[in-house]
Order: C-alpha cells, then structure tokens, then sequence
C-alpha cells in the first residue's frame, strides 16, 4: 500500500525524524533514531531505483493536485542514482558519527547534531526528488541551511569564518538561483520543470530566458563550487568535522552538479543550451582550469583534508568535463563520475576522521609512519587514494576510462592527453601522503599510537570495499548512468 | 496611474535609503536603514496587492531581523571600519550581472499587463478553482497549505533548521570550549 | 577444465603466500618456509600447464568482465608460458638467495619485504597469462605499484628519491601513454584480446599506426628504452635480491614480454612491416643497446653498470620485435630466457660479493676473485652468456635476432649487434679479470694479518654447507673488514645453478625454439 | 528598568491585545490576509517586546526553554504528520480530501491544522532565537 | 511612456538588488554583509511581486464582485522566501557573534590576518 508513496517516503522519514531527535533528547535515542531514518530512505531509495529500472520515471503527486497545479515528484534513473548516493553515504556516516570526536565536542547537544544531519539529508534527497523548480530551491536552502552548521561545528575556529563565507556565497547562489526560476516563470507562467521545459519552446527563446540561464549556471556554479568560484569549498571542507566533510564532500557537491544536468538538459533543453548558446566551450574550459590549477594547488598543501577538499574541486572539473562533451559517452562518464567520486571522497574523508581521532591532527608531517600504528586506517588510505588516481580494478578507473572514450570519440586528444595529464597530478599529491605515511618514521611523540576503534574503521572500509566492487562490478552505476544520459539527452 | 506614482515614490525612497547603507559606517544606523528598507518594500507590497507578503515582510525584514541584528550589535561593535582596498572588481561584477538582468528584463511582459504567460496559465487556474477545491478565499493561504502545501512543509523545515543552528552554534556553549584531545584509547 | 586451475592457482598462490608470510611475520624461520614452500608449489602450477602449450593448447580462464568488451581473462599461450616458467622457477632460486643475502646483511622490514616480493611475482605471473591488454595493463600497474615498496626498502632519504623516480617514471608512462593507447585501441578495434595476426590491421590508418605504436612503446616504461631508462638504475638501491629477480627478470621482462605481445598479438608482425610504422623503433632500440653499453662503461659501482647492461638488453628484444620478421621475434622470445638466466647469475654474484666483503665498487674488487673463486667463476659464465659466445644461450639468442635482421635485410642492426656484443666484453670482462688478475694490494694487507688461519677458514665455509657459520663468518667479516671468505652457501648455491642454466639453455635451445615458434605462425 | 514606568505599562496593556491579535491573524488567514507564519512572528514579537522590558528571565518563566524546544518540534511534526495521516487515509501525503466526508471540508481542516503547525514552529524558533542571542553574554 | 514605465519599475528594483550585492561582496564588515544580503533579496522579492501584478487587480482574496486579481502564485513563493532569507540571516548572525568570540573582530581583514599567522 505504501509503495506508490516511496518517493515522499524518503523524504518524509528524515524530515520526521529530525523533530523526534529534539523531542526525545538523549545521546542515544537521537543516535538511534538517525540510524533507523538513514537507513529507511535508503532502503526506499533502493527500491525507488530497482522500480525505476524495472519500469520508467515514477512521478508522484503531492496533495493529490495534479502538476503543474500541486508539486510533483519526479524520478527517473538520473535522480534514483543521485538518491542512492545521498541515502547511501547518509547511512554510512550515521554510525561512523556516533565514535568520532564531534559527539563529545557538541556534547549534551549531539542530539542537534543528528537532527541538522538529518535535514541536511532530508534537503539534499529533496532536491534530488522534486520536479518543481522552486520547490527544488526551498529544498536547497534546507541542505545549504544545515550544513553551514554542521560546518561551523569544526575543532577549528576557521571553522566558523569557512561556514560564513559559504553562507554568504552560498546565498548569493541560491538568489541567483532564484532569479532564475523567476524569470523562467515569468517567461512560461508555470514552475513545474517538465511543464516549463514543454513550454520554453513555443515561448521562445527570448531575452528573458538567455538571462535565466546566465543566472541560473552563475548560480549552480557557485553552489557545487565550479572552478573560479570555489573559494569557500577547500576552507568548509578541510575544517568542517571529518563526519561532515565527509557526507558533504560525497553528496553536497554532487547534488549541485544534478541541479546542473537537470537544468541544462531536460528544462532549457539541449538544444537550447548548446546549440543556441555556446555553453559547451566555456564549461570545458573552466573543467579544465579545475582539473589543474586546484590539484596542483594540492600538491603543495599540508594538510591532508585541504589536498582532498582541493581535490574534490578538480573532481568536479571531470564531472564538468563530462557534461561538456554533450555526448552520450560523455554525460555517462560524468554521471559515473559522480557516484564514484562520491565513493572515493567518503572513504578518503573518513578515514583522515579516523586519524584525527587518534593524533588530532591531518598534517602530512604528523602522518608520517602512520602505518606502522594504524596500518588498516592507512590500507584503507591507499585503496580510496587509488580509486581517486584512477588505478585499474578501482571505481576511479572506470570513470576515467569512459572519460577517455568519450573524449576520443569526439576526436579531442588534447583533451584526452589533459585528462590522463591531471589524474598523473592526482598521483603526486596522493603519494606524498602515502609515502609520508609508509616510508618514513613517525614523530617520537607518536610512537605507539593505537589503530583506530572498529567503529570508525568498518564504515571507511565499507566503502572502501565499495571502490574495489563497483570498479570491477560495474554493472549497476554504470547501466544506470547510460540510461540517465539517455533520458537527458533525448529530453529534448 | 494612481499606483505608478506611489510606486516610484517608494522606489526613490528605498534607493535613498541603500545609498544610506552603502555609504554609512555606524552598524546601529545601517542596520536601522536595513529595517526601513524591509518596511518600504512592504509598503511597495501593499502597493501590488500582495498583502500577505507585506505583512510578512514587515514582521520578519522590519521586525524580527532588526532586533536580532540589534542583538547582534550588542554582542559585537557598532562601528564599521573604512574599507581599505578600492572594490573594483565587486563594482564590475554587480554591473555586469545587473546588465546581464536589465537585458533580460527587455522582453519581459510589461508591468501589470493581464496577459503575460505568469498571470495566465497556472495562477489563473488557482483564481478561478480556490473556492471549489479548497473553499479558502484567501487564495494565497490556499495555494500556500494546500496546492504548494509541499513548498510550505519545506519552509517551516528551513525555520526548524535555522532554530536548531542557531541554538547549536550559541545555546548554553560552555565558554571557551577547546576540542577534545585526541584518543589513546578505545572507549567503547 | 582442469587446466584453468592451475592458471587460477599460479597467481592466487603467491597471494595466499603473502598474506601467511604476513601472519608468520614475527617468525622469521616460518616466514621463510613459507616464502620458499610458495614459490615451490608455484613453479609447480606453472609446470603442469607445460604439456598443454607443447601440445598445441592454449588453455583460457575467464574472470570478469568489467565493461563490455573490456574483460579480466587469461590465456597461456608459448611465449607467456615461457616468461611464467622462467619468472617461478627463477623465484625459487632467489628466495633461497635472499634468505642469505637478507639475513647476511641484517635488513630490516624483511616481512614487509616477502610480501611485497610475492606480490610481484603474482602480477607478473598475471602478465604472463594474461590473455588480454587490459588484464595484462592491470597486473602491470600492480607490479609497479607492489615492487615501489622494495624499491624504498631502505628507507633512506635516497631510496625515497629514487622510489619516486621508479614511481614517477612507470606510472607517468603507464597511465599517460599506455592507457590512452590502450583506450584508443578499444575505441579502434572493439576489442583488447590478444589475437594472433593482430587486431589493428583495418581498424586504423596508417599514418596513426606510428602514433599508436609510440604510445604503447613509452608507455611500457618497464621495458626501459631510451630515454626514459632512468628508473632502473635508480631501483638498484633495492636489495640486491629484487634488482636480480625483479630489475633482472620479472619487471624488465615484464616490460619487453609485453612489448612483444603488443608487436605480435595487438599490431600483428606482418602488418607493422607493411605500414613500416617500425622502422623508428628500430633506431631507437639500436642506439639504446649502443648508448646503454658506453655508459656501462663509465660506471664503477658493480650494480649500475649491471643495470645499464640490463638496459641495453632489453632493447635488443625491443629491437628484435621491431624488426617483426619470424626469426627475430622467435630470438628476442628466446633473450627473454637467455638475459634471464644470464643477468641473474651476474646479480647474484654482485650481492654474494657485497655480503662477504661489502664491496659495491669495481675498483675495489682487486683480488677479490681468490677469495670468492666460486662466485667469480659464475660470474665469468654469466658475462659469457650475456655476451653472447657459446657454449652458452646467449649466443643463440643474438643469432636469431641477427638473422632477422638480415630477413628485414636490415643489416645495419647486425653491425649493431657486433659493436655491442664487443661493448659487452669491454664492460662486463674487466670486473672479472679484476678478480683473478688484478694486483692484491688489498690482500697482501690482509696476509699481513693471519694466513693459514683464514685459509682454512675459507675452505671450512666452502666445504660446510651449514650457512649459520657462513652468514656468521661473512658477518665477522663485515665487522674485522680483513678476513673475507667466499659468500655464505645460500649465495652460492643459487647462483651457480643459474649459471649453469645458461648452460642448459645453449643445449636445449632446439627444444625451445620448437615451444616457441607457433607464436609466429 | 525600574524608571521606565510607563513603558512597562504600556507593555502590560498592549501584551494581551498583540497576542489576541496573533491568534487571530492565525485562525483568521484563510479569510483574510495572514497566516500562521505571521501570527507566529507577531506572537514572538509580544513575548520579546515584554522580555525586552520585563528582562529575558520573566520572558522565559513564562515560556521555559523546554517548552520553546517542544514547539519547534512540535509544530513541525503537526505539519508532516498531517501528511502522514492523508497517507494512511488512502490519498497522497498532503492531500487533506479524505479527512473529513466532504473533501471541501477535509481541505479546510488540512489548512487549519499546518497553519496551526506552521504558526507554532514559527513563533517558538523566533522566540528561541531571541532569547539566545539576549542571554549570549560574551566572557 | 506607459511602455517604458512598464520596465522602468524591474530597472530600478535591478539596480537596488545590484546595490545589496555590492554590499554583500564589497564590505568587509560580516554584519554590514548581512545587511547587504538582506537588501538583495528583498529587492529580488518586489521584482517577483511585480512580475505577479495585475493592473487594475486587487489582492488574491476572493469577494463578490471583484473580477481581476493579481497573481497569488508569486506571493505565496515570496512568503516562502522571507522565511529562508531570516532563517539565513538568523544563522549568519549567530556565526558573527561566535567569530567576533574567537577572533576578537568582525572585520574580514583582521581575521584573515590573524589567520595568516596562526
């Protein structure tokens, strides 16, 4: 009875539940209660996923008002992998919390951590769920909302000024964002995407809608930290807690990029995007610039969550790239990429938490011979560091290789040689926190520090584990990828 | 034409009291003309028929943000400091995006004009059904809880969230709280 | 079939290996036992798929397939089979050597050591059988990867500049050259299987072929041509057990075996000659094989020089699979074994020499060759047969190459080969004639101290094969830097089995020409 | 706050009459302008103009922390619960119809309860608010 | 005339909002930024409400007699995002007053210089 309503379910569960962690206060009821909400969404999103494949785009009508009247849900291939993502890392970061220093830092008040990470689940699910353009923003600004506080809650007090700037530009993204569903609304007189994608043509292409599409990139862009606008993303992530960083590094970004794609693809349609803009050239552009000028800033960090956190904005430029080849092979590369880059940057995250839990620190030079102490904790290391390199057998490979292809298809080697170009940086700043962690002696005040508690490890391993597996067994992100390209590009 | 003129009066007015904010460095006044401004932009509500909206708009802009910005004033310092380096490229970025909204304004559905596709197609549809589907006539709090109930579910979330950060990130913090030293060893 | 067993075993067995030497890591005894039982029990897997590839066979395992078109697979066809036989069976040999040599000289994380050391050999049993480009391009990535820790062994600020350089140099390579060649193959072909004939011809025109070719021929860094040789001479900071096993034979050979499946199975023989896309390579490969030997020449620490050796060798294989005629190919298949068993004989000599008597540099091994005349005999083999002279394989190998030579009537390459083989002599002969007929200041320093004494001592280690004394008398050594004696016999027994593999390798050379020449049929 | 005399008697009258006025403007909005997120907000603001001059401490007898974290819990969980309650009706989550025999009416309800939902939620987190940022003392 | 008036109203409104921004990316002040946040939305807000005007309507509350209203649908997206923009507001208030705690400041400069040292 309850399974034509899974799409609202898997909102609806988080949203509830954070309410009932304030209710019954309590370390462990509110423990509790998060675990049961993230690992419910993802069961819903699970199934969510096998029905979409089995049988097309679910769409559900809230209030039983028929869109574009009410606000509907709407969820093809592209949405159920960003919901398995999201619900995925949730209910992999849930547990790992409980251990990890945060809970003791907000103490009595951990209770309100596991209520703001829920809404920031809930916001993140919703915005991968909804079909209605303002509905879409109101749900971002629950994700952004929450995780400007679970940033805030750093050991750092960088932590704070991080968690303002992204505020401030966070919110510049989101009225952009806004502005633009204005004008799209004012342009086609209704705010349900598909109706305003069915409309935008026989409205035409006027000046209104070119300066909705300016704003609303400008404005996705800010928010999923697209090259020159990344500038709160490496400070937010490297002095956020080690939980946050890494649900935010696997998801946040990630959803940003589907707010992209959905945009430019199904509402102003291909055609309009990149055959009467010229969008696909700067977007490659700018990928690119992310592909390099952040790792290599990377490669010069010393705090190991800085070189990821500038990582993931390079990560961002593939995913980019991706979307810029306007190809089948392309936007499949670039939706794989999203999944995987999800896995690698979790597990990567993770286990800096699991260091930072022993010697309090994420420097490189306190890392040093870290492996003769915590040597899983390291040997989960390496493995989300080679998927991040893109080595064979891993879930990095995968993403790259279609990447590769893609490129080739289209006959750009220049792009091709620049993409094996970056992922060669990639090894550099990964091995020197490798060989810092494996080739040299530990400080003398570290000598015999513990191998992290079970606690922290399991969830890292998982999905570290999660790296290997779906670099060999490629079948699901990948079937689900080609057939979310599909859609998109046939929306046109 | 009754409504233009009171519209660009009100638009002169708050343009007057942005100058003010801009230029001024006294936080208490700033925030003041902060609160001014909501209020003008309410009036402007009021002058375009969205009552609700200035209601609102009055209450949280005028209202409650005032006094937590004035709460916030109290925590802080009430003086800003001269800006030191020349904002040239802040200056170009907003011309530029204000040129890239001006551009696209240039085929927007005139002012007021009945006809344009946002007064049509799915408003009209609220206008003319309220009464049956809901038997609100406000028809604002009907799409509001009803049709876009959904949308409304989302903003008492944003609410809810903005409550727990606030408390979370000020309630009862024990003063001067240093992160925890790193474990030695397990516990539990 | 029974058969794919073996293939499955060969490689996981090393695995298993590894992760027991782990668990047994505090007990050095068990630990070696095991290393040893493993590579045993290895060789044996390997040996059981011998009758099948005589008969004809090419047994096939399939793993996974990872996208379409792009599977894990193995298939053991003669010229892999060759590399896995030779790769086992050299494993035995050197675990045994390394057991004296790592204990003679008292290295730390020898755990850490064996387990890597295991790895490698899985992978390049992998290569070996791999029975596609993507499965061998895996196993690739994983020996560099699993043999950078033996490289850094020590730990050293110079072994982590060097491990970088190995890193830098094979990853940089693999990953920017060799996978795009590969993807572009994918792209080109639909398929990355190694099939005999080659998958290209048709599939891509002939102006590319030259692009493509260059891209897998640097991207395989492994086969160290010019100029991107660089790694191997820095990987000698390694134990001398890796540089003889891995920098002799698994990774270098790795290298060239997979330049041949590329020139054979990827390109086809036939079809590189008619686009004459080659012709580059041929050049390259003949001024590295004469560049490598000058700087043989110039270097004075025993295992450079080695490596430099090494380099120029493996372009005489990368040379024979440019020429791409039948004879050449069958030769440069045939220098795979021959270098092998040569190169490691000469490795084995340098480390027994840096055991007993903690010399690295030639000139200081005066005389050295009285004391250690076990070693040095194998050593003068070893050169023999790396120089190519009867009655030992090398000499059958540069034949083959030279005749291919003459078959793409390049002759040019055969006064290549000349000049070189007269270049081996210069470099590799004097560090021998050093031993035996070099003054002995050295040693008359030494006699000054006890004679007799140190006679019979030396002949008690030789006789005792008990290698505690040995080791420990080899030790004492190291700690007077007087009394040297011959290597401990955990040394010298291997080294001389090698040497006379070259031996063995020149008589039944027939044998493996027939094994080897269906892969070009 | 001795001297402001009349200021506190203001206070006193005008208390009342702004919370009459809120829970008007609440249960009012479907008729007229407002709604339960402007009743909520006036509703704060009595509370805060009294504890601006009465102190936050008299504010919060009334209203203790406890009872604010309740209602901005509580108002929420109204709001999704009455989706909930749509859901096990047999309707989509937020559609009232089905509460009540006629679907009007059902409707009509379904708005009152998430005005009321929203109204409280509202008020609470704006009173909360202010009470945290008016009891932070820097030290 | 009537037809420049008809866009003279979103310029004006454009330019505030372009103001506000400035404010927001220009000023180094955190409170002074909020300030700016807060008038860049609002103006966004009045530029949404005037795309909902009907000339000659009334407010979206049905009466006898009345025939032309304007557009509800922009207010009801309007009421939702003032409460965003003051749930934001309330959130970057509390972060200065927790930064002007560590820091000492709330001037964009001086914590990056402190910064820069620690």
């Amino acid at each position: 009875m309850l399974r034509e309503h899974l799409p609202v379910l898997v909102i609806i569960i988080p949203l509830i539940a954070a309410p009932l962690c304030i209710l019954f206060r309590g370390r462990d009821q509110a423990f509790g209660i998060a675990l049961l909400a993230t690992w419910g969404s993802f069961a819903c999103s699970a199934v969510i996923a096998a029905k979409v494949m089995a049988s097309g785009t679910l769409s559900y009508e809230l209030g039983g008002w028929p869109p574009p009247i009410g606000i509907e849900l709407r969820i093809d291939a592209l949405n159920a992998l960003i919901l398995l993502i999201v619900s995925g890392i949730g209910s992999v970061v849930a547990p790992y919390a409980r251990n990890s220093l945060l809970l003791e830092y907000v103490e009595d008040r951990s209770y309100m951590f596991y209520c703001a990470f829920l809404l920031c689940l809930c916001g993140l699910m919703g915005v991968a769920v909804t079909g209605d353009a303002f509905n879409l923003f109101v749900f971002l600004e629950i994700s952004s909302l929450s995780s400007y506080v679970l940033i805030a809650l750093g050991f750092d007090r960088r932590a704070l000024t991080a968690s303002y700037q992204y505020l401030i530009m966070g919110t510049i993204g989101a009225t952009f964002i806004v502005i633009s569903i204005g004008l799209l609304y004012q342009a086609t007189g209704t705010l349900n995407m598909a109706d305003i994608a069915q409309r935008l043509p026989e409205h035409g292409y006027d000046r209104t809608v070119i300066a909705a599409f300016a704003f609303l990139v400008i404005g996705v862009a800010l928010k999923m930290a697209l090259f020159p606008l990344h500038q709160w993303l490496p400070n937010a992530y490297s002095y956020a807690p080690s939980t946050v960083s890494a649900f935010l590094a696997a998801t946040a970004t990630k959803v940003s990029v589907y707010i992209l794609l959905r945009f430019l693809f199904t509402v102003f349609g291909v055609q309009f995007s990149f055959d009467i803009l010229p969008t696909a050239v700067p977007l490659t552009i700018l990928a690119i610039l992310a592909m390099f000028i952040p790792s290599i800033v990377a490669c010069f960090e010393h705090n190991v969550k800085k070189v990821l956190a500038y990582s993931s904005v390079a990560q961002i430029g593939y995913m980019v790239l991706g979307i810029g080849f306007v190809t089948m092979t392309g936007l499949t590369a670039g939706i794989l990429h999203l999944f995987n880059h999800a896995l690698m940057k979790g597990a990567l995250f993770l286990v800096l938490g699991a260091v930072f839990y022993r010697i309090g620190s994420c420097n490189i030079d306190r890392m040093a011979g870290l492996a003769r102490t915590m040597p899983w904790t390291m040997a989960a290391f390496v493995g989300g560091g080679l998927s991040l390199i893109g080595i064979p057998m891993t879930a990095g490979f995968i993403s790259k290789w279609y990447l590769i292809q893609a490129a080739i298809e289209k006959g750009w080697w220049h792009i091709a040689v620049l993409i094996v170009a970056s992922s060669l940086i990639a090894v550099i700043y990964i091995w020197r926190v490798i060989e810092s962690a494996y080739f040299r002696e530990p400080p003398e005040d570290l000598q015999n520090v513990k191998e992290a508690p079970l606690s922290l490890l399991i969830p890292a391993w998982i999905l570290v584990f999660g790296n290997v597996y779906f670099g060999i067994e490629t079948s699901l992100p990948v079937s689900m990828a080609e057939l979310a390209a599909r859609s998109l590009l046939g929306a046109n | 034409m009754m409504l233009e003129v009171i519209d660009i009066i009100i638009l002169t007015l708050m343009t007057v009291t942005v100058i003010g904010i801009v230029v001024m460095r006294n936080l208490l006044a700033v925030v003041m003309l902060g609160g001014i401004y909501s209020l003008l932009a309410a009036s402007i509500f009021v002058a375009l028929d969205a009552v609700d909206v200035a209601f609102t708009e009055a209450a949280v802009g005028a209202g409650i943000s005032t006094v937590l910005f004035i709460g916030t004033l109290a925590l802080t310092t009430r003086v800003e400091k001269r800006p030191k380096h020349k904002p040239l490229l802040p200056l170009c970025v907003c011309i530029i995006t204000g040129a890239v909204l001006i551009y696209g304004s240039l085929d927007m559905a005139r002012f007021g004009d009945p006809n344009s596709p946002a007064n049509r197609h799915v408003a009209a549809h609220y206008l003319e059904n309220t009464k049956k589907d809901t038997g609100v006539p406000n028809v604002v709090t009907a799409v509001l809880a009803s049709y876009r109930g959904y949308d409304t579910l989302g903003e008492v979330t944003v609410i809810f969230t903005a409550g727990i950060g606030v408390i979370l990130l000020l309630g009862n913090w024990r003063r001067g709280l240093k992160p925890p030293a790193p474990h030695h060893e397990d516990k539990a | 079939m029974h058969h794919q067993i073996y293939i499955g075993l060969a490689i996981i067995l090393p695995l298993l290996g590894t992760v027991m030497i782990w668990m047994s890591g505090s007990r050095p005894n068990q630990r070696e036992v095991v290393t040893v039982i493993t590579s045993g029990l290895t060789f044996l897997c390997v040996l059981q798929l011998l009758p099948e590839v005589l008969a004809g066979h090419q047994p096939e395992l399939h793993v996974t397939e990872l996208l379409p078109g792009l599977e894990i697979s193995f298939k053991v066809e003669p010229l892999g089979m060759l590399f896995a036989l030779i790769a086992s069976f050299l494993w035995i040999i050197t675990s045994f050597y390394a057991i004296g040599y790592m204990r003679g000289h008292h290295e730390p994380n020898q755990t850490r050591f064996y387990m890597c050391f295991a790895i490698a050999i899985s992978s390049a049993l992998a290569i070996a059988f791999s029975g596609n480009m993507f499965t061998l391009f895996i196993a690739y990535e994983v020996l560099t990867l699993s043999t950078y820790p033996l490289v850094t062994h020590s730990q050293t600020d110079e072994a982590r500049r060097a491990g970088r350089v190995y890193l830098g140099i094979l990853m940089s390579t693999s990953i920017g050259l060799l996978m795009v060649g590969i993807i572009w193959t994918w792209a080109a072909a639909g398929t990355l299987d190694f099939t005999p004939g080659g998958i290209l011809k048709g599939k891509i025109d002939d102006g590319l072929v030259i692009v493509l070719l260059f891209l897998y021929m640097y991207g395989i860094g492994k086969a160290a041509l010019m100029p991107i040789h660089r790694w191997l001479p820095a990987a000698m900071v390694a134990p001398t057990p890796v540089s003889a096993l891995l920098h002799a034979v698994a990774v270098v050979k790795a290298g060239v075996f997979t330049v041949l499946k590329v020139i054979i199975y990827i390109f086809g023989a036939d079809f590189l000659t008619e686009t004459g896309a080659s012709i580059w390579l041929m050049y390259v490969a003949g001024a590295t094989v004469l560049l490598a030997s000058l700087v043989a020449l110039t270097k004075d620490n025993l295992k450079a020089r080695l490596a430099y050796s090494t380099v120029s060798q493996l372009a005489y294989i990368v040379l024979a699979g440019a020429l791409a005629t039948s004879h050449s190919l069958v030769g440069g298949a045939m220098h795979i074994a021959m270098h092998a068993f040569g190169k490691i004989t000469l490795f084995f000599c340098a480390g027994a020499i840096m055991v007993a008597s903690h010399k690295t540099e030639i000139s200081q091994m005066r005389g050295l060759g009285w004391r250690m005349p076990f070693t040095f005999a194998a050593f003068l083999i070893g050169a023999l047969s790396v120089i190519g002279l009867p009655p030992l394989g090398g000499s059958w190998s540069k034949w083959y190459i030279a005749l291919g030579a003459a078959d793409a009537d390049q002759l040019v390459f055969i006064a290549v080969l000349m000049i070189s083989s007269l270049l081996n002599i210069a470099y590799l002969i004097p560090v021998f004639a050093r031993g035996f007929f070099g003054p002995r200041e050295e040693e008359e320093a030494q006699m000054a101290g006890s004679h007799e004494d140190h006679g019979d001592h030396g002949d008690h280690g030789d006789h005792a094969g008990d290698h505690d004394t040995a080791t420990h008398d080899a030790h004492d050594a190291s700690d007077a830097g007087k009394r040297i004696a011959e290597a401990p016999m955990l040394c010298v027994v291997p080294l001389w089995i090698t040497a006379l593999g070259c031996v063995a390798l020149f008589v039944y050379s027939d044998w493996l020409y027939a094994m080897l020449s269906p892969i070009v049929k | 706050m001795r001297e402001y005399l009349i200021l506190r008697v203001i206070t006193k009258l005008l208390f009342p009459f702004i919370l009459l006025f809120a829970l008007y403007v609440q249960f009012h909005g479907d008729f007229g302008p407002g709604g339960g997120f402007q009743a909520g907000v006036i509703f704060a603001a009595s509370f805060i103009l009294y504890s601006m001059v009465f102190g936050v401490r008299s504010a919060q007898h009334v209203l203790p922390v406890g009872i604010l974290r309740a209602g901005i819990a509580g108002g929420l969980l109204l709001y999704a619960l009455v989706g909930v309650v749509d859901l096990l009706l047999g309707a989509n989550y937020l559609d009232y119809s089905p509460m009540s025999a006629e679907a009007k009416v059902g409707q009509h309800l379904g708005i009152f309860l998430v005005e009321l939902g929203v109204g409280i939620t509202v008020a609470s987190v704006m009173m909360t608010m202010f009470f945290t940022f008016a009891t932070w003392r820097e030290d | 005339m009537v037809d420049f008036f008809g866009l003279y109203n979103y310029w004006i409104v454009i330019v505030l909002a372009m103001a506000g921004m400035y404010i927001v990316i220009a000023r180094g002040n955190l409170i002074k930024k909020l300030v700016g946040l807060n008038v860049f939305q609002a103006s966004v807000f009045v530029l949404y409400i005037s795309f909902g005007k009907v000339s000659g309507g009334t407010a979206p509350i049905l009466l006898k007699g009345v025939v032309t209203y304007s557009n509800p649908l922009p207010h009801v997206l309007i009421l939702t995002a003032i409460v965003v923009g003051v749930a934001t507001t309330a959130l970057g208030l509390a972060l200065v007053v927790r930064i002007r705690r560590e820091y000492g400041t709330i001037e964009e400069d001086d914590i990056h210089s402190q910064d820069g040292h620690t």
